[in-house]
C-alpha cells in the first residue's frame, strides 16, 4: 500500500466533498433548503409574515378607533349613499360610518386570533384523541385494540357528519359570540387531527427503529413518547397551517350564517364580510375589502402549509 | 300574528303577516289607496297617501299568457286558513279565500258581509253577505254556509286545538267546544253559537271582546265552502306534533270564493300557483297566473327581480331599495303598523331610577336610526303604538336627542360610570327591526357616548324570547305588529300588569289601561287610551324607537297592487303594463 | 456492424453528471456485461439506450450538449463534435435540478439508427419489439393492478398486432415458455398473487413476447433468492441462444459476469475503466479497480485463512475525471500521474483507462 | 371481504345507534325551544308551557329518545314542528335537490379536476401546473358564500346569461320521477326542462365544486406523480405502448385508488357546502331546510336529517369499500 501523499489529490477530494456537502446536509436543512427555494413558502411567508405583524400592530397603526361610529350622519344605508375612499378614510367608511381602514387593519387581530384558538383547539384534542388510540392500539394488547377501534369508529362518524353543521350546533349550543366560533370551528377540527395523528403514528409504531426499541426491551410508555410522538408530528404541525387558513374562512361562513362573532368592540374580518353581504348591490368595496384580506390570508397559510407539506413528504421528494 | 323569525340572511318568513286592523267602518288613518314611491324617509306621511303611478297602461295579451311570480320570504305551510298563523300562508290564502270583513289601509271594510251589526252588549254580531257569491266548487255562499265554519272551529278536537295550529282561533274565542286537555288551552270558549237566516249568520259569543269585530278580518278565519267542510269532516290530528293532514298540502280539497284558485302546490319547488277566478263575485283579476315562490335569501329576491326572474318580492332590505328605485324598480311604500322599542329591565339597578331611564333616553339618537337604517316610510316612535290607532297622544313626554342633557342627568343620578348589559336577537329580521345588530351598534354608540359602558350580549332568537321575559337583559330591543286596531293589541300586552321583562309595578300605569280597556263609549275610550298612553311615557318602561314599514319591490313593468301597512296585499290588482 | 454501438453516451441529471462519455458494442447473438457498483451509471446507460429515462428540460429528449459536468476547459474527446451537433446548450451549472429530466447526449446506434436521435413516437415503436428490458424488482416492475395477462398481450397487441384469445393463446404459450405452470390460469391473476421468480419469469415473457433482437436485463436475478437466480439466469441463457437474441447483462455481480457473459465493460463513475472478453479480463485484470471488484469476491481456490480484500473508501469518493482518475482517491496504487489530468482509455481488445497498467501488472 | 364489509356496517351502525344517542341528547340540551318559534313575541307564557307540554317537550330526556327511537323502528320520522309536514315527506321533497346539486359538483370537480391534476403532474413545473396548483389552492381560500354571490353577481345579474335563483323557471311544467330535473328531463324527453334545469344548476354547482375540485386537483396531481415514478410505469414505458394505454391503464388505475377515497369522502362535506350554496341560489334543497331546523329548534326534521347523513354515509362507506375491491385486486383477494 503506498503512503505517498498527492496533496493534488486531497484538494480536489476536498473540493469533492464540500460541493457534495452543500447539496445535501441534515434532512431538515434540506427540507428548509427547499422550501426557501420554493415560490409557494417564500410567497406564504410574505403574506403570514405581513399579516401577523398587522395583526400584532394593529391598533398602533389604526389611524382611527375602528369601532367610533365618527361619521355615522354620512352614511344612509336605506338611501345606498356610502361614502367610498376619500383622503381622511382610505378605504372609506362602513355601514355605520365608521373608518373601514382602520376596521380592516384592527379585524386582523381577531381574524388570526379565531384561526390561532380554533386551530389550537382541533389540534390538541385531536391529537390526544388521535394519540391515545394510535397508543393504546399498538401497546395496549387486546383491550387497547378494543379502545382504538371504538374511538377510531367514533372519530369515523363524526367526520360523517357535516363540519358546518357540527359548528352549527356548537354555535347554537353556547350562544353566538368570539368563542363560540373559535371552538365552533375548532372542534369541528378534531376528527381530522385525531386520524392524521394516529396515522402518522401507527406509521412509526411499524417503522423499523421503533421495532428495534421494541425488541430492545425499552418501555413502551417511552417508546410512544420519546420516538413515535415527536416523529409523527410533522403531518400534523403541517396539517394545522392549512386548518388555521380553513378557521378562518369557517369562521366567516358561521358569521354568514349569524352565528359569528357579535361583538362590535372588536371588528373581525369574517364578520365584516358577512355583514356586507347586505349590501353587496349598493357598496360592493364593503364586502371585497374583508374578502380579499380572508383570501389572501388564508392564500398565504395555504401556501405555506403545501409548500412544508411537499417539503417533507418524502414520496414527493423522491421525484425530484 | 306569528311569525316564523327568519335567520339574518333569509330575511322573515311571515314578516308580512303584518297586522290585522279593526274599527268599525269609519276608525282610522286616511282613506284613499296606498302606495307612490317615496324617494325618501322624509316628510312621508305614516298613513296610507294616495296613489301617484295614475292609470296602469295595460298589456292583455301579458296578462293572458304570463304567468307573475312573486318571491316569497318563506313556505306557507297551510291551504287550510284556520291551521295558520303565519303570513306567508296568510299571503297565499287571502288571495283563495275570503274574510267575513276586510280591511283597506287600515280601515275595516266589508268582505264577504257587506254589512254588519251587534247588540248593545257586544255579545250578537250579525253579517248580512253578499249575494250572488258561490264558492270555487260552486255551492252558494248563505248564512248556513258561515255558521258550518265556526260550528266547525268551535268543534275541533285534539291536536286541531293545538295553538301551533289555531293559535288564532283560540286567541280570539278563548277556547273549544270541549277543550282538549293534552293541548293546555284552558279559558272557556265564548263561543256560543252560530244561527243562520238566509243571508244572514248571527254569531254569538258569552261576553264582550275588543277583539271584535277586527277578528273576522283575520285571515285564519277564512270561510272555506260547506262542501268542503264535509269532505274533511273525519279528518283528525292526534298531537300537538302530528303532521298537518295531507288536505294542506295539495290543492284541490278546500275551495273558497276568492278572486284566485288553486292550481298546485310543489313543495319540491316551494311554488304555490295560483289560477284566475272568472266567477269572482267583485272585481276579477287581471292577471291570469299567479305564482307564489319562496327565495328566503332576501340578496336573492333583489337579484332574482333584477335578473326578471320574478316580478316582485316582499321584505325587501332596506339597502337595497334605494338600488332598485334607481334601477327603475317600483317599492312603493306601506304605512307603518308596527314598533320597535328599547326595554329597561327595572330590577337592574339602577334602571328603577327614573332619572338614568331619562338619561338612557336622552342618549339615543332615534332619528339616525330611522335614517339611516330603517326601511323608507319609518318614524320615530314617541309611544308605544303606531300613530294609526285612536288614542294616540301628542302630549306625551319626549325625550329629544341630547347627549350632554343625558350626561348630565346621569351625573345627578350618580351613576356617571353605569355598566349595562344589553341584549339583541341575532339570526332574525323582523318587519319592525331589519337589522337588529345595526340598530344595536347605534344605540350602543349613543350610550357609549354618554358616559355608559354597554357590554353586548346577543342571543339567537330561539333563547331571546324567553331570556328577556324573564328579565334577564337590563336593556334588549323588541317589538310587536299589531294584530288589531285595539290599542290594547299593544299597550295591554305589555303594561297591563307588572311582569318579569319589564320589572315595573306603577298602579297609575295599570290602572289607566284597565280604565281605556273596559270603556264602552269610542270616544270617551280614545281620551282613555291618550291617557294611558301618557302614563306610560311617564313611567318611561323603555323607549319607543321606532315604527316602520317592511318593503314591497316590483319590477318597472307591473301595475302592483295597492300596498297595506297589514301587509294584506289583494293580487287580483296586479297586472303587466305596457311600456316601463 | 456491431447490433448496438454506443458511443460516448453523456447523461447529467442537472448538473450532475451520470454517465461521462460511455462507448461499448454489443454484437449480434452476444451476451455482453455491464459491471460495476452501484451508482456507476450502468443501470442509467441501459435506461438511455432504451429511450426511458424521463426528459430534460427541452422538453424533448434532449440530445443534449456539452458535457455538463465538464463545462469547463478541457472537454473529452468526442464531446466537441457532440456539442457542435446540438448547440442548443443547457446552461451548465444553473443550481436548479432540471426538474428530474435527464440530458442525454451520444449515439447509440442500433442496427444503423441512432436511438438516441429517434423521435418518442419511433422510439415507442421500436421498444419492446426490437429491443426489450427485463428490470431488478419484479414486484414493483409489474402494474399490482391488471392480470399479468393483460401485461403481457398489450405487448402482443400493440406490436404484433395480436388481439382477443389469439393474443391470449400467445400470452399463455409465452408462460409456457418462460417455465410457468398452468399458464392459462395464471394470464388470470395478479403479481401479488405470483412469487418472486414467477414474476420475474413474467417480466422476462413480457420482454421476449416480440422476440427482440436485444435484450437488456438490468440486475434481473438480484432480488431474488439465489436458488432462484441460477434458474432465472439460465432461462435468460436459454432464450437468448435460442433465438439469437443480442443480450446486454447489467449486474454487479462478476459470479453471474462469469457464468453469463462473453464480453465485459468495467464502469467506474460514469465511465468504462476496462473492457475485454470475459476469459481475458478474468485471467489479466489490468485497472486497480478491476482487480478491486475481483479481489473483493469470495474464491474456492484461495486458501481459507486469506482474508477477503475490500477496495477501501465508497463510490462517493471521487474526483471528477477531468482532474485526473476518478478511482484514485480509493486506489492503493496512486500516483502524482493519475490526478494530472484525463486519463485515456487505452488498448482496443482489451482496454483500459490507467495510466499507470504497466507498473501495476 | 363480504365479512368484513358487514363487520364494518355493524359497527357502523352501533356507532351511528350511539352518535342519535349523543346528537338528540346535544340538541335538546340548546337553549331555548321550538315553542319559541312557533308563537308570536307576545303570546303569553301559559301559551308557551302549554305548547312545550303538548309538544312532549318537558317529558324526561330518556322518555323523548325512547319516543323518538320508537318511531324509527316505525320508519315514522314524526313531523316537522315549523312546516307541519311530516319530516320524511319534507326530506323527500328536498333530498333531490341536493343530491342532484352535490352530482353536479361532483362531475366538474371529477371531469375538471382529474384531468387538470393529471396534467399538472405530467408538466411538473411547468405553468400549467402551477396555475392548477395555486388555482386549486385559491379555491380553497374563498369563502363558498362569497364566491357563491360573486358568480351571481358577475354571471346572472350583470351578464344575464345565467338564471339567479331556484332549480326550474317559475312556473315550469315537468314530470317527476326521480327528483332529479336533469335526469328527469332526459328520461321523459322534456328537453327543455332538463336544459333550464342545467341553466340553473350550473352556477351553484360550480360554487359548490370549489373546494372538492380544488382537493382533487392536488390528490390527483400528488397521487399521478407518486405512480409515474413506480418501476411498473417504467415497465410499461418499455414495452413502448402507447401513451394513451400508459395513462390509462397503467397510471391512472394506480393513481384513481387514493382519488376514490378523496371522493366518497368530498361527498359528505357537500353538505356543508350546500347549506351555504342553496341559501344564496335559493336552490331548495335540504341544506337551507337543515339550516332552518337547527335555527329554529325543529328536533324532528334535525334528528331526520341526522338519519338521512348516517345512511349516507353508510352508503358512501360501502361505495368507497366496494369500488376499493373493484380498483384494486389486492384489497379483493384478501379477505
Amino acid at each position: 500500500m503506498t503512503t505517498a501523499r498527492i496533496e493534488k489529490l486531497d484538494r480536489l477530494i476536498e473540493a469533492s466533498v464540500s460541493a457534495r456537502e452543500a447539496q445535501t446536509g441534515s434532512l431538515l436543512r434540506q427540507s428548509f433548503r427547499r422550501l426557501k427555494r420554493s415560490p409557494m413558502a417564500v410567497t406564504g411567508a410574505v403574506i403570514v409574515g405581513l399579516f401577523v405583524v398587522v395583526a400584532v400592530l394593529g391598533p398602533v397603526i389604526a389611524p382611527y378607533d375602528p369601532t367610533a361610529q365618527t361619521w355615522g350622519k354620512e352614511v344612509f344605508l336605506n338611501r345606498n349613499i356610502f361614502p367610498g375612499p376619500r383622503a381622511e378614510n382610505w378605504f372609506g367608511l362602513d355601514h355605520l360610518g365608521r373608518d373601514m381602514f382602520s376596521r380592516m387593519i384592527v379585524g386582523a387581530r381577531q381574524t388570526l386570533l379565531v384561526g390561532v384558538v380554533a386551530t389550537l383547539i382541533g389540534f390538541v384534542a385531536g391529537a390526544v384523541i388521535g394519540g391515545v388510540a394510535a397508543a393504546a392500539g399498538t401497546f395496549g394488547g387486546r383491550w387497547g385494540e378494543r379502545v382504538e377501534a371504538v374511538i377510531m369508529r367514533a372519530v369515523d362518524v363524526a367526520l360523517a357528519i357535516p363540519m358546518l353543521l357540527l359548528a352549527l350546533s356548537v354555535a347554537a349550543l353556547l350562544g353566538p359570540s368570539l368563542s363560540t366560533v373559535m371552538i365552533a370551528v375548532g372542534v369541528a377540527q378534531i376528527p381530522i387531527f385525531a386520524r392524521l395523528l394516529r396515522g402518522s403514528m401507527l406509521a412509526q409504531a411499524h417503522s423499523d427503529y421503533v421495532l428495534a426499541a421494541v425488541s430492545l426491551g425499552v418501555p413502551k410508555g417511552r417508546i410512544v413518547v420519546s420516538h413515535i410522538l415527536p416523529n409523527s408530528l410533522g403531518p400534523v404541525i403541517v396539517q394545522a397551517t392549512l386548518v388555521l387558513a380553513t378557521a378562518i374562512i369557517e369562521a366567516a361562513a358561521l358569521s354568514y350564517l349569524g352565528l359569528g362573532n357579535p361583538d362590535p368592540g372588536s371588528p373581525e374580518w369574517g364578520t365584516m364580510l358577512a355583514d356586507a353581504q347586505r349590501f353587496l348591490s349598493g357598496a360592493p368595496q364593503l364586502a371585497i375589502y374583508p374578502a380579499v384580506g380572508i383570501i389572501v390570508t388564508a392564500l398565504g397559510f395555504t401556501l405555506l402549509g403545501e409548500a412544508m407539506r411537499e417539503s417533507l413528504d418524502p414520496r414527493l421528494r423522491r421525484q425530484e | 300574528m306569528r311569525m316564523s323569525p327568519t335567520p339574518v340572511r333569509r330575511a322573515l318568513a311571515a314578516a308580512a303577516g303584518a297586522a290585522m286592523a279593526v274599527g268599525l267602518f269609519t276608525a282610522c288613518g286616511s282613506d284613499g289607496d296606498t302606495g307612490g314611491d317615496a324617494d325618501t324617509a322624509e316628510d312621508f306621511d305614516f298613513s296610507c297617501p294616495e296613489r301617484t303611478d295614475g292609470e296602469p297602461q295595460i298589456d292583455e295579451a301579458a296578462n293572458e299568457s304570463q304567468p307573475f311570480v312573486f318571491g316569497t320570504p318563506g313556505d306557507p305551510t297551510s291551504l287550510d286558513p284556520i291551521l295558520a298563523s303565519d303570513g306567508e300562508t296568510f299571503r297565499v290564502n287571502r288571495q283563495v279565500f275570503d274574510t267575513l270583513l276586510d280591511a283597506d289601509c287600515t280601515d275595516t271594510v266589508p268582505g264577504l258581509a257587506e254589512s254588519f251589526e251587534q247588540n248593545p252588549e257586544g255579545t250578537e254580531w250579525t253579517f248580512h253577505l253578499r249575494e250572488g257569491v258561490t264558492f270555487h266548487d260552486g255551492t252558494p255562499l248563505d248564512g248556513a254556509a258561515v255558521c258550518k265554519n265556526f260550528d266547525r272551529w268551535a268543534n275541533f278536537k285534539g291536536g286541531f286545538q293545538s295553538p301551533n295550529f289555531t293559535y288564532y282561533y283560540s286567541s280570539v274565542f278563548g277556547g273549544f267546544a270541549e277543550n282538549d286537555p293534552a293541548m293546555g288551552i284552558e279559558t272557556e270558549s265564548i263561543f256560543e253559537g252560530c244561527t243562520a237566516d238566509g243571508l244572514d249568520a248571527t254569531i254569538k259569543i258569552s261576553h264582550y271582546t275588543s277583539s271584535f269585530p277586527g277578528a273576522f278580518t283575520l285571515e285564519s278565519l277564512s270561510i272555506i265552502s260547506p262542501a268542503s267542510i264535509d269532505a274533511v269532516a273525519d279528518v283528525t290530528i292526534p298531537a300537538a306534533d302530528s303532521p298537518l293532514p295531507e288536505y294542506t298540502q295539495t290543492v284541490g280539497t278546500l275551495a273558497g270564493t276568492g278572486p284566485y284558485m288553486l292550481q298546485d302546490w310543489n313543495h319540491s319547488e316551494q311554488e304555490v300557483t295560483l289560477v284566475r277566478n272568472d266567477n269572482y263575485w267583485g272585481e276579477p283579476a287581471k292577471v291570469k297566473t299567479l305564482i307564489f315562490k319562496t327565495i328566503s335569501d332576501e340578496t336573492a329576491r333583489r337579484q332574482a327581480l333584477e335578473a326578471g326572474d320574478i316580478h316582485g318580492y316582499d321584505l325587501a332590505a332596506p339597502a337595497d331599495a334605494q338600488a332598485l328605485l334607481d334601477g327603475g324598480y317600483q317599492v312603493p311604500i306601506r304605512g307603518v303598523f308596527n314598533l320597535l322599542y328599547l326595554a329597561y329591565t327595572q330590577g337592574h339597578t339602577p334602571l328603577e331610577n327614573h332619572t338614568v331611564r331619562e338619561a338612557l333616553s336622552y342618549a339615543v339618537d332615534r332619528q339616525r336610526i330611522v335614517d339611516s337604517v330603517l326601511p323608507a316610510g319609518g318614524m320615530v316612535a314617541t309611544q308605544f303604538m303606531p300613530p294609526s290607532l285612536p288614542g294616540y297622544s301628542d302630549d306625551v313626554a319626549t325625550y329629544d336627542y341630547d347627549t350632554e342633557k343625558a350626561k348630565e342627568l346621569l351625573a345627578e343620578a350618580g351613576a356617571e360610570d353605569l355598566t349595562l348589559t344589553f341584549c339583541y336577537p341575532t339570526d332574525v329580521t323582523r318587519p319592525y327591526m331589519p337589522a337588529p345588530k345595526d340598530i344595536f351598534d347605534i344605540i350602543a354608540s349613543d350610550l357609549e357616548a354618554a358616559g355608559v359602558t354597554v357590554e353586548a350580549r346577543p342571543i339567537t332568537w330561539v333563547e331571546y324570547i324567553p331570556t328577556t321575559r324573564s328579565g334577564e337583559c337590563p336593556l334588549y330591543l323588541l317589538g310587536w305588529t299589531g294584530d288589531f286596531a285595539d290599542p290594547y293589541n299593544f299597550l295591554g300586552t305589555w303594561f297591563a300588569a307588572p311582569s318579569t321583562e319589564w320589572g315595573f309595578d306603577n298602579a297609575e300605569v295599570f290602572d289607566s289601561i284597565a280604565a281605556a280597556n273596559t270603556e264602552p263609549d269610542e270616544a270617551t275610550r280614545e281620551e282613555l287610551w291618550k291617557t294611558a298612553n301618557e302614563a306610560v311615557m311617564e313611567e318611561l318602561p323603555g323607549l319607543p324607537i321606532s315604527s316602520s314599514p317592511p318593503s314591497i319591490a316590483f319590477a318597472p313593468n307591473v301595475y302592483p297592487p295597492d300596498v297595506s301597512p297589514l301587509t294584506r296585499e289583494d293580487f287580483s290588482q296586479v297586472s303587466f303594463t305596457t311600456g316601463s | 456492424m456491431a447490433l448496438l454501438e454506443v458511443e460516448d453516451l453523456r447523461v447529467a441529471f442537472g448538473n450532475a453528471t451520470a454517465v461521462d462519455g460511455v462507448s461499448f458494442s454489443v454484437e449480434e447473438g452476444r451476451i455482453v456485461g455491464l459491471v460495476g457498483e452501484s451508482g456507476c451509471g450502468k443501470s442509467v446507460t441501459s435506461l438511455a439506450v432504451m429511450g426511458l429515462l424521463p426528459k430534460g428540460r427541452g422538453g424533448r429528449r434532449a440530445k443534449a450538449p456539452e458535457p455538463v459536468q465538464a463545462a469547463a476547459a478541457e472537454p473529452a474527446p468526442g464531446a466537441v463534435k457532440a456539442a457542435a451537433a446540438a448547440p442548443q446548450a443547457v446552461p451548465a451549472g444553473g443550481g436548479r435540478r432540471s426538474r428530474g429530466g435527464a440530458d442525454v447526449s451520444g449515439r447509440a446506434v442500433f442496427d444503423g439508427t441512432d436511438l438516441l436521435a429517434l423521435t418518442p413516437a419511433a422510439m415507442r415503436r421500436r421498444r419492446g419489439k426490437d429491443l426489450a428490458m427485463v428490470f431488478q424488482d419484479p414486484l414493483s416492475s409489474l402494474n399490482p393492478v391488471v392480470p399479468i395477462g393483460r401485461q403481457i398481450t398489450e405487448v402482443l397487441e400493440r406490436h404484433r398486432g395480436l388481439k382477443g384469445a389469439k393474443a391470449n393463446q400467445e400470452a399463455a404459450s409465452l408462460l409456457d415458455r418462460v417455465g410457468i405452470p398452468d399458464p392459462v390460469r395464471r394470464l388470470k391473476e395478479y403479481p401479488h398473487q405470483l412469487s418472486g421468480g414467477m414474476r420475474q419469469r413474467v417480466l422476462i415473457a413480457i420482454a421476449v413476447a416480440c422476440a427482440p433482437r436485444l435484450l437488456i436485463a438490468d440486475e434481473p436475478t438480484t432480488a431474488l433468492d439465489v436458488t432462484i437466480q441460477a434458474q432465472i439466469l439460465e432461462l435468460l441463457k436459454d432464450l437468448v441462444e435460442d433465438e439469437g437474441t443480442a443480450l446486454l447483462m447489467i449486474t454487479h455481480d462478476l459470479g453471474v459476469v462469469a457464468g453469463m457473459c462473453d464480453e465485459v465493460n468495467v464502469l467506474y463513475s460514469g465511465r468504462v475503466v476496462e473492457s475485454a472478453p470475459v476469459r481475458e479480463l478474468f485471467a489479466r485484470p489490468t485497472h486497480p479497480y478491476t482487480v478491486g471488484l475481483l479481489g473483493s469476491i469470495p474464491k474456492l481456490d484461495l486458501p481459507i485463512h486469506e482474508p477477503l480484500t475490500p477496495i477501501r473508501g465508497s463510490i462517493a469518493d471521487v474526483i471528477r475525471w477531468k482532474d485526473g482518475c476518478a478511482f484514485a482517491p480509493r486506489c492503493d496504487r496512486v500516483a502524482e500521474a493519475c490526478v494530472d489530468g484525463e486519463p485515456p482509455l487505452i488498448g482496443s481488445a482489451h482496454a483500459h483507462r490507467c495510466v499507470r497498467a504497466e507498473e501495476v501488472a | 371481504m363480504l365479512r368484513y364489509t358487514v363487520k364494518r356496517l355493524l359497527q357502523l351502525s352501533v356507532a351511528l345507534l350511539g352518535l342519535s344517542l349523543l346528537l338528540f341528547a346535544w340538541f335538546k340540551a340548546l337553549p331555548g325551544g321550538p315553542e319559541n318559534q312557533l308563537l308570536p313575541e307576545n303570546a303569553t307564557a301559559q301559551q308557551r308551557e302549554a305548547l312545550r307540554a303538548a309538544l312532549g317537550l318537558d317529558e324526561p330526556i330518556w322518555v323523548q329518545y325512547a319516543d323518538f327511537l320508537g318511531r324509527v323502528v316505525r320508519l315514522d320520522f314524526g313531523s316537522s314542528l315549523s312546516s307541519g309536514r311530516p319530516v320524511a315527506t319534507e326530506l323527500a321533497d328536498r333530498l333531490p335537490a341536493t343530491i342532484e346539486l352535490s352530482l353536479a359538483a361532483m362531475l366538474i370537480a371529477v371531469g375538471v379536476g382529474i384531468p387538470l391534476g393529471y396534467l399538472a403532474a405530467k408538466r411538473r413545473g411547468s405553468w400549467l401546473d402551477f396555475a392548477a396548483v395555486s388555482g386549486s389552492l385559491l379555491g380553497t381560500c374563498i369563502p363558498i358564500f362569497f364566491l357563491a354571490a360573486m358568480l351571481k353577481v358577475v354571471f346572472a345579474q350583470e351578464l344575464g346569461w345565467l338564471p339567479t335563483t331556484f332549480r326550474l323557471s317559475a312556473g315550469t311544467e315537468y314530470t317527476d320521477v326521480t327528483g332529479l330535473r336533469v335526469l328527469d328531463g332526459l328520461i321523459t324527453g322534456e328537453f327543455d326542462v332538463a336544459w333550464d334545469a342545467v341553466l340553473h344548476l350550473v352556477l351553484p354547482a360550480i360554487a359548490l365544486s370549489s373546494i372538492p375540485l380544488a382537493v382533487i386537483v392536488r390528490i390527483t396531481r400528488a397521487s399521478v406523480l407518486d405512480v409515474v415514478g413506480e418501476d411498473y410505469v417504467r415497465t410499461a414505458d418499455a414495452k413502448g405502448l402507447k401513451p394513451s394505454v400508459i395513462r390509462g391503464r397503467h397510471v391512472m388505475r394506480n393513481a384513481m385508488l387514493p382519488i376514490a377515497t378523496i371522493i366518497g369522502l368530498l361527498l359528505g362535506s357537500l353538505f356543508a357546502g350546500a347549506v351555504l350554496t342553496e341559501s344564496v341560489f335559493s336552490f331548495g334543497g335540504i341544506g337551507s331546510f337543515v339550516y332552518q331546523a337547527t335555527t329554529e329548534r325543529d328536533y324532528p326534521a334535525l334528528m331526520g336529517f341526522i338519519l338521512v347523513i348516517a345512511v349516507f354515509y353508510v352508503v358512501i362507506n360501502l361505495l368507497v369499500d366496494l369500488s376499493y375491491g373493484l380498483l384494486d385486486p389486492r384489497v379483493r383477494v384478501r379477505k
